[in-house]
């Protein structure tokens, strides 16, 4: 087995790990968690198609290795925005619990 | 395959098990950005720095940062949802490892050479006077893509500010709460911000050549423009400066208006004119950096709050 | 025949995509007091746009493609324009105009010039959603298409939200988190894809797909993927309350164009990228998930109390119709020919319900605005406080139910005729079983709107009345187009034929 | 020369890992979060600062073996202050502990079994 052929395999041990995460997890910030889990493998595998992929003196495709890139970024926005929304949505749980009553009145929109 | 490939595979799996496992939401985060910090080991095994970079910049330090926050605003509240029931976790278990399984087969059977785009984005490198293929991807056969996550990007940004309390389209990020600053933090931000700018500066400009690029260098800069305000020693701007508004667009608008200058000038969008490819490329990889850096930094800065609100 | 050079065609197919994204631009840079104007002035320039490329695209009676930056793929990024993708451009364009018509001057902060948080992000997302529509309908790049996938969802997500009460905000969270589990599918499918051919175009890739298991695994995952963004049952949870709490506007948005643009991406795959179709057991298994959409869509439809929810849940009903033409067309290329009825019916389909949505979505937003909530039970005899207003939903319930002369009703036949001639009648008992739980749901609503004592009522503005008639009346016309130019659906599609094998 | 570049380079990036273990195993052994960071920081300062000189003969010119020297430093300087960043929060925390157990002694009976 070569080292991508591992790679590879650990790459589909991750998205088998982060897809459990993100169905089987009740908090939205462990889905999240395990979307970004489910997401480094999935460019994972990409990383292994890149360096398969080698050829023309390049250690690897360069295409799908710039792909990985750009997914990263758009991956890291969605999380920021879930991350936001998750905060929000703990301002209305801090609103709601009586224990706090000094951020009571910041929920409201 | 070596020993130590094998044994990092090992570690990346049983890291990832435990940030699903483990019973703390913190202790979760914390795996998860060692998580990253390991799949940045692969990706350096696998001959990708300038991902290894991307991933420990964005994907582990930065993503880290807004999941840590998250998690510490989370500690004794209540959980907005249910834990899942016995038979969607045996389902969602199933379900998972025969995508899982798929997909190793699918990645260990095919048969004979890999097919491959290295050869085609070579043969053009010269038309766009880069060193370094992937720089070349990303600014030239695909920059309708790197324009498109630029955006992307941008508009998280503008979402975030969407979801804030207040009526109005003004006020400043509140970082962190309350509390002071203390001496360790603000000697760390007085050393590490001017060197780590240098650093930031240095990783956007090797990556016309070498591996880096905007995207890594910006995310520096960002870390290097947060630390300060962590540290108390200054604040962030309010959303409505026109200085952090333009750097925010700058990026995207001089890619697009290098890309529309195209038809004119290369006779086609996003393409460059011959013999200026590389300075008008260097042109649009700084712009990049710029705004990359400024919304990072305002995305972890998270959404504003009306100045007249304590 | 007008026939254009490369350059010409670069623009016509670029300019769509970058203006309402240069307004985004535009926005954050200088955004604030003139947000709206410059919001509804792009959104009107694009109409323009796709109205040109419309025009071009039907006087050469062919297809209109473009290499970004002048790279041919495999590397570079191929546009692409058809008929189809011309048609959704105008829909995008015509239900944005409306929409963005209708939202002039809700969202400022009553006393004060400044800017509202609420009417620049209204703006700027409403752009933003433009651009990403108009990319994933013109894109012939499997990756590209992933980048404007996550454009749309962080686009429409923040609209659900745009309130900030504690419902909207987690039907918002729950929309992103099902949006991001069908996306990171999707990539999962495009990486198989990349692996085996070293490609990502389309049309690359119809030469060269070579059907077997590892294919499959990568359109199947790529599918399930759309299908979570698309809501068909059973991953359609996280539609009725995203769509119901959104402000109306955003609502006719979110449910006319929104969930359409992933439906648009799973025709794309097992059409074009896959040019001999799904095969029997892909389509019906598809088709079955359509019709469990419509049965158990029109159910909950009836069981609502609100308003804007029992219109959500119409929506997960009607999704399900679209699916039914997938195993017409497969049926047809199976025996080598191709069915254009099932064709034209299917996206007729979805062209008159996003028309009759949008204008259900707006009509219900004017009748909570009149009536202070969206109440079922309370809102009887509304139709004589605002019949402008009612006419119009009652005008897109009709398309809804396929009730002549609508474009619904249209569409459904198409549907059924092929379905029926192509001896599938189960489809067309399917549908002939939703229309009437459609209109066991839309029905008894209209006829205590009209008939039963009206409560007290405040006024509505006029204006965005007949507004709301306006595009209600685009769904009644769609029923009385002659077929020539619904004809223009099918360019590009004579590729097809040829390339499926015989 | 090579050899003797080789076996520069062999000795100190194992002394290295040897801190490296050491750290680790003070970490996982030891019984309070001071004592703790006490042997992390310890074996961190010495173990990157070992590694980065055995690495220096490869760097490849002064370019490179100025960059190594730059990481060790930022190590050394992030380092540090996380160090001290821990142990103010455990030092708040003694007090905090200690304040209650001298103000409300009943409760900290109950709270710390």
């Amino acid at each position: 087995m070569s080292e991508t052929d591992l790679f590879g395999l650990c790459g589909a041990g991750l998205v088998g790990l982060g897809l459990f995460g993100l169905i089987a997890e009740g908090l939205p910030l462990r889905k999240i968690l395990a979307f970004n889990l489910l997401g480094g493998g999935v460019f994972l595998i990409f990383g292994v198609v890149a360096r398969r992929g080698a050829a023309a003196g390049l250690a690897g495709d360069p295409v799908p290795q710039a792909l990985v890139i750009t997914g990263i970024v758009v991956a890291f926005s969605a999380t920021a925005l879930a991350v936001s929304l998750v905060l929000r949505l703990l301002d209305w749980e801090e609103a709601a619990d009586p224990s706090q009553p000094g951020e009571s009145g910041e929920a409201q929109s | 395959m070596s020993a130590a490939d094998l044994s990092l595979a090992l570690l990346v799996i049983a890291v990832a098990t435990w940030t699903i496992a483990a019973r703390g939401l913190y202790p979760a985060v914390i795996g998860f950005i060692a998580y990253g910090l390991l799949l940045a080991l692969i990706w350096v095994r696998l001959a990708s720095i300038d991902i290894a970079l991307t991933e420990t910049a964005v994907g582990s330090g930065v993503s880290g940062t807004l999941l840590l926050r998250a998690a510490a605003r989370h500690r004794g509240k209540v959980a907005i949802a249910a834990p899942a029931s016995l038979t969607v976790k045996i389902v969602a278990a199933l379900l998972s490892a025969a995508v899982s399984l798929a997909v190793a087969l699918a990645l260990l059977l095919p048969p004979g050479p890999a097919p491959s785009l290295a050869a085609a984005a070579i043969a053009d490198m010269p038309r766009v006077g880069l060193g370094n293929p992937v720089t070349a991807v990303l600014v030239a056969y695909r920059a309708f893509d790197t324009w498109l996550e630029a955006v992307v990007l941008l508009l998280a940004l503008v979402a975030i500010w969407s979801l804030a309390r207040g009526p109005s389209w003004t006020g400043t990020p509140v970082i962190w709460g309350k509390a002071a600053a203390t001496p360790p933090l603000t000697l760390l931000a007085q050393l590490l911000a001017p060197a780590g700018t240098m650093i930031g500066i240095y990783m956007f400009w090797v990556g016309a050549d070498a591996p880096g690029g905007a995207f890594q260098g910006g995310a520096i800069l960002a870390a290097m423009w947060l630390l300060p305000m962590m540290a108390r020693l200054i604040r962030p701007p309010p959303i409505e400066d026109l200085w952090l508004r333009r750097s925010l667009i700058a990026g995207p608008a001089v890619f697009l208006a290098i890309g529309l200058a195209g038809f004119a000038t290369a006779d086609a969008f996003l393409a460059y004119p011959k013999f200026y490819a590389k300075p008008l490329i260097i042109l649009i990889e700084a712009a990049l950096t710029l705004s990359i850096a400024a919304t990072l930094t305002m995305m972890v800065a998270g959404p504003q709050q009306e100045s007249e609100a304590p | 025949m007008i026939q254009i050079g490369a350059p010409a065609a670069g623009l016509l197919l670029v300019l769509p995509i970058v203006t309402p994204l240069a307004g985004l631009l535009l926005l954050i840079g200088w955004g604030g007091r003139h947000a709206e104007r410059i919001g509804i002035s792009l959104l009107f320039v694009c109409l323009g746009l796709a109205i040109a490329l419309a025009s071009i695209v039907w006087s050469n009676q062919a297809p209109l493609s473009y290499w970004i930056g002048g790279w041919a793929p495999p590397l570079g990024i191929a546009l692409k324009a058809d008929g189809l993708s011309c048609a959704l451009l105008l829909l995008t364009s015509v239900i944005l105009v409306a929409s963005g018509l209708f939202a002039l001057g809700q969202f400022a902060i009553a006393g004060t010039p400044a800017p509202s948080r609420a009417s620049v992000s209204f703006w700027s997302l409403a752009l933003s959603l433009c651009g990403a529509l108009n990319i994933i309908f013109l894109s012939n790049d499997l990756f590209n298409l992933y980048v404007a996938l996550e454009l749309l969802t962080f686009s429409a997500v923040p609209l659900v939200s745009l309130s900030g009460t504690r419902e909207t905000l987690a039907a918002g969270l729950n929309y992103l988190l099902f949006a991001l589990f069908g996306s990171v599918l999707y990539l999962l499918g495009v990486v198989l894809i990349y692996a085996a051919y070293a490609t990502l175009d389309v049309s690359l890739l119809a030469q060269a797909v070579r059907p077997g298991p590892p294919l499959w695994l990568a359109l199947a995952l790529m599918s399930a993927g759309l299908l979570a963004k698309t809501a068909l049952f059973p991953l359609h949870l996280w539609l009725p309350p995203a769509h119901a709490g959104a402000p109306a506007a955003a609502s006719a948005v979110l449910s006319g164009l929104v969930v359409k643009a992933s439906f648009f991406l799973v025709v794309r795959l097992w059409f074009d990228l896959l040019p001999g179709g799904p095969g029997a057991a892909p389509a019906t298994m598809l088709a079955g998930l359509g019709a469990a959409a419509i049965l158990f869509g029109s159910v909950l439809a009836l069981r609502q109390v609100r308003l804007k929810l029992m219109i959500a849940y119409s929506t997960v009903a009607q999704i399900g119709y679209l699916f039914l033409m997938i195993p017409l067309l497969n049926g047809a290329l199976a025996a080598g020919t191709w069915d254009a009825l099932a064709w034209t019916g299917g996206w007729l389909q979805l062209i008159a319900h996003a028309l009759a949505k949008a204008s259900m979505f707006l009509a219900a937003g004017l009748m909570a605005e009149a009536a202070g909530h969206d109440r079922i039970d309370e809102l009887g005899g509304i139709g004589r406080a605002l019949p402008i207003t009612c006419l119009a939903f009652c005008i897109g319930a009709l398309s809804l139910i396929g009730l002549p002369p609508t474009g619904g009703f249209v569409a459904k036949w198409l549907l059924m005729s092929a379905a029926v001639r192509q001896g599938q009648t189960i489809w067309a008992l399917v549908m002939v079983v939703g229309g009437l739980l459609t209109a066991s749901y839309l029905l008894p609503f209209i006829a205590r709107a009209f008939t039963a004592q009206p409560l007290t009522f405040t006024a509505v503005s006029r204006r965005r009345e007949v507004l709301v008639l306006a595009l209600a009346i685009g769904t009644f016309a769609l029923g009385l187009v002659p077929p020539k130019p619904i004809e223009a659906l099918e360019i590009g599609r004579v590729d097809q034929l040829k390339a499926s094998p015989p | 020369m090579n050899v003797l570049r080789d076996l520069f380079t062999i000795v100190l990036v194992s002394a290295g890992a040897f801190f490296f273990l050491a750290g680790t195993l003070g970490l996982l052994r030891f019984p309070d979060t001071l004592s703790r960071l006490h042997a992390l920081t310890k074996a961190d300062n010495l173990g990157v600062g070992l590694v980065m000189l055995g690495l220096l003969p490869w760097a490849g010119g002064p370019a490179g073996a100025l960059k190594l020297i730059a990481i060790w430093l930022l190590v050394q300087i992030s380092g540090a202050t996380i160090a001290q960043l821990i142990a103010q929060v455990v030092a708040q925390v003694v007090t905090q502990v200690v304040t209650q157990v001298v103000t409300r002694p009943e409760q900290a009976d109950g709270a710390s079994p």
